[in-house]
């Protein structure tokens, strides 16, 4: 299956991109995506477990993925 | 009537006011955040805000909702602002409406404490000796 | 920055809250205080507001100086109508700016709790049906 | 001596009037003010202990008086 990738902020520019396309085994998970991302180049910048969202909504890295879903990769948020 | 706006435009404090206002809205409670000069010592020249706007825009809306339930809320708006803002600039300002002040005051408490911990949106802040920095990145490990 | 106004002109919320602005202050928080078309059921058309001017004056200033002695505030400011007020017109309004959230909101609470119970201000409703009453005269033996 | 002695929303309303000049033994308090006022047309209508200030601050009943204070009835307050 295929699923967008989206990095914001301070990880987009240590990853050099804001997004990216991921093709992964069937019932792969959010975890999985994040096992992919750390093989990017800058990626040793992210913190071990990152805040993640599925679809606009935060999501646990046990989290089954599926066709087409946005997978978000949220940097410590900083709003107001 | 619940609204939510994320955008680039000047916040208008009086408008999100009368946003809110109803006949039977006695009280109106406003929160207004600007850029400071200074941040941990240091001189701040602007700060660029962006946000993941589907998100966060569906996160204050929850945000919204949760303050109806739990305070009987029914009128309340955020504006957020994105983009390169200057000293003093409003990056958000909430308004919330009710009958009576002490729901109104303890909603606006929980819409601001909530947002700013659960929005997706980040700044990057500009100082006077050239250096710019991520607020919150450094801190890699907390979330 | 303190101030104080009691007069008959309509109030300026905008103003109010960049009265209390600074470089340094990343927070304002803001009660405005509208009438309502009803209370206790009763459809009102308009109220009267009257005040002990000289002693209101002092006493709203005197509840922000115990404000910013509580809550380290320095930039506040109180702006109450008098005369005749219709439904929805603002008849209070309460800006106070800090640095951070959680005292500008604390203050605030503050300083309109204070105000409601100390300032010599006096509402008289005017109801459809032509009556009118003092609001608050009712319960004499309650202070 | 005199002090004024002055009146606001439904006292004033009650008494038909918003002040008054009232000229009293030295030394006399508060309590002694309001004594007076007991005697004035309408003064029925007002609380056995009301709320009173003397130049423009809250004052207890057993306050003493001074040449040209302004001692004020104040009704309970209904402000913001």
């Amino acid at each position: 299956m295929t699923v967008t990738v989206r990095f914001f902020a301070s990880y987009a520019e240590s990853l050099g991109r804001d997004a990216l396309e991921m093709t992964l085994a069937e019932g792969s998970t959010v975890g999985d995506v994040l096992g992919s991302v750390r093989g990017l180049p800058g990626a040793d910048r992210l913190p071990p477990a990152p805040l993640v969202a599925v679809n606009y909504s935060y999501a646990q890295a046990t989290m089954r993925l599926s066709e087409g879903d946005e997978v978000a990769i949220i940097p410590p948020v900083a709003g107001g | 009537m619940m609204d939510v706006c994320i955008s680039q435009e000047a916040i208008d404090v009086a408008s999100l006011v009368s946003s809110v206002a109803s006949d039977s809205n006695g009280a109106t409670a406003v929160f207004v955040g600007t850029v400071r000069a200074t941040n941990d010592g240091r001189a701040v020249t602007e700060i660029e805000y962006s946000a993941y706007g589907e998100m966060a825009e569906r996160e204050m809306a929850m945000i919204l909702t949760e303050a109806g339930a739990r305070f009987g809320i029914t009128d309340a708006a955020i504006h957020h602002r994105i983009g390169r803002l200057a000293v003093r600039d409003a990056s958000i300002a909430v308004a919330v409406g009710h009958p009576h002040r002490a729901a109104a005051l303890d909603a606006l408490r929980y819409i601001v404490d909530e947002t700013k911990q659960r929005a997706p949106i980040w700044k990057l802040e500009h100082y006077t000796d050239g250096a710019r920095e991520w607020v919150n990145a450094g801190a890699k490990a907390s979330r």
